[in-house]
């Protein structure tokens, strides 16, 4: 099974790439991940959404949860590149802005 | 343009998440076929799969329909089937679901509350799955069973071409 | 590693060319399923959809008999309906067809020619799909009827590792 | 519908490139094509496969007829880039040795 996510880092600043499909049987996998982040405190962390092509409910509380935890220790977080259909649900969601894609 | 006598396509499948993407390739064709997106392409149902705005909305509600299936009705157990039948028109398209699972009462299920800007704690991490059915759809109907029946109905925009004769 | 309870996927739509991509995008999931490269991407049953020998096989051979249900049987009048039975097992993939279009006798269709590297004009430009549907598959049997029934069947070479648990 | 194939000149050299796949919904589109640089009477054409990703018997059937075409008016024709499920299907055919791939 392809990783659907990857984390590298940047100019010491923490880049989550999630590609693929992030739904129901991708996201417990990434959402380990996120625990993980999240724990480390990371002062910015931008999450690349261009290479990501579906995504569903469970998918979208993945990254809401992040979102929460980041914010919740002062972090910074941002996320760039969503096109296509999850463009379409984190409109739907009314999450553009507050993701500010 | 005559009306295109409907055309169905039957599906049943084991009602377990590993199975869904079977479904969605299935719905995300049906989609194409009245969008008129079809490619006619098998090895190219990809990353460019669900652009179009009406395959986006059939296949991401789909997902969520089926999701809950497997997960609340069939507490995913994988023991039970979902029967899925697909009825395109020339401008219409039409799932229905059929499961044996435990029904439930949409009526009961609460609202998701509206997200705002600046009220970060109000974002959902759950609940999302019917509001996202409904707004993409333009019809979502349940009726409790068993069988259990779901009827999704999504129709074509009077703008869109048909790029299909 | 025990023997997993088969499953199967039912699946009717119209035996018409047009719908060829539908029935070819479950059976390569159908295939992934049982050799192990199923990926569980919806978006992505693409152009590196069918690397896997298995589900090369399964695919290629697929393709060459619903071509024949929908323009040998069918004739092409997309009139009548093609139900297929798909069913996994641990290392094994059935798809069974059923049409109800003109049955024939396949003892009298002609054994394809050997092609050879100089023979240019022997090259055939037609009467291939039998030839690879047998070649590629463990077992081909048709059944006249109506029904007529096709019975293909693939089964996973012993040394293949199985990626799922 | 996306185009299945594109003709281009290269160094006075006709380029076939054939994408996808090349079945019976779309090989008729390109057998006209094929009828066409026929006509032409090319003195070498090479056909890239390397995006071709699913070719079935009706695909097989219309390259082979593009190749009895070019040689039979002593033309010279090579195919190059075969790859997964099409190189399998003419490796099965024995059209690799003819096709020299
Ligand atoms: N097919 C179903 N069968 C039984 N209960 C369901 C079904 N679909 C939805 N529900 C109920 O409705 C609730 C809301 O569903 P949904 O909006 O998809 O969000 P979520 O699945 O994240 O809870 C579920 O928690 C569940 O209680
Ligand atoms: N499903 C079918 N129903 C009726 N006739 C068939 C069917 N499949 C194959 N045939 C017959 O067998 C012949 C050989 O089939 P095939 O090897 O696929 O080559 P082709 O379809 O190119 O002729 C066909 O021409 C047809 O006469």
């Amino acid at each position: 099974m392809l990783t659907p996510y990857e984390v590298t880092l940047d100019n010491n600043a923490t880049v989550l790439t999630v590609r693929g499909s992030l739904d129901i049987n991708t996201a417990p996998a990434l959402a380990e991940e996120i625990d993980k982040i999240i724990e480390a405190k990371p002062d910015k962390i931008t999450v690349d959404l261009s290479t990501l092509e579906l995504i569903d409910s469970s998918g979208v509380a993945a990254l809401v949860k992040l979102y929460k935890g980041i914010r919740s220790t002062g972090g910074n977080i941002g996320f760039s590149g969503a096109k296509d259909q999850p463009l379409a649900i984190f409109k739907l969601l009314r999450m553009d802005r507050v993701f500010d894609l | 343009m005559h009306e295109k006598v409907p055309e169905r396509i039957w599906l049943t499948i084991p009602g377990a998440l590993r199975y869904r993407a079977v479904a969605v390739r299935v719905v995300a064709e049906a989609a194409r076929l009245v969008s008129g997106s079809a490619r006619h392409d098998e090895h190219d149902l990809d990353e460019h799969d669900v652009r179009d705005p009406f395959d986006t909305a059939v296949v991401s509600a789909f997902m969520e329909i089926f999701n809950n299936v497997a997960i609340h009705a069939y507490h995913r157990d994988e023991a039970g089937r979902i029967e899925i039948t697909i009825t395109t028109r020339e401008r219409e398209l039409i799932i229905e679901l059929a499961d044996t699972g435990t029904p439930f009462d949409p009526r009961k299920v609460p609202e998701l509350p509206n997200a705002t800007e600046l009220d970060i704690a109000a974002l959902p991490e759950g609940g999302m799955g019917l509001h996202i059915a409904k707004s993409m759809l333009d019809d979502v109907s349940y009726q409790p069973g068993p069988p259990n029946k779901w009827r999704l109905a999504k129709r074509l925009p009077p703008t869109t071409q048909i790029a299909r004769s």
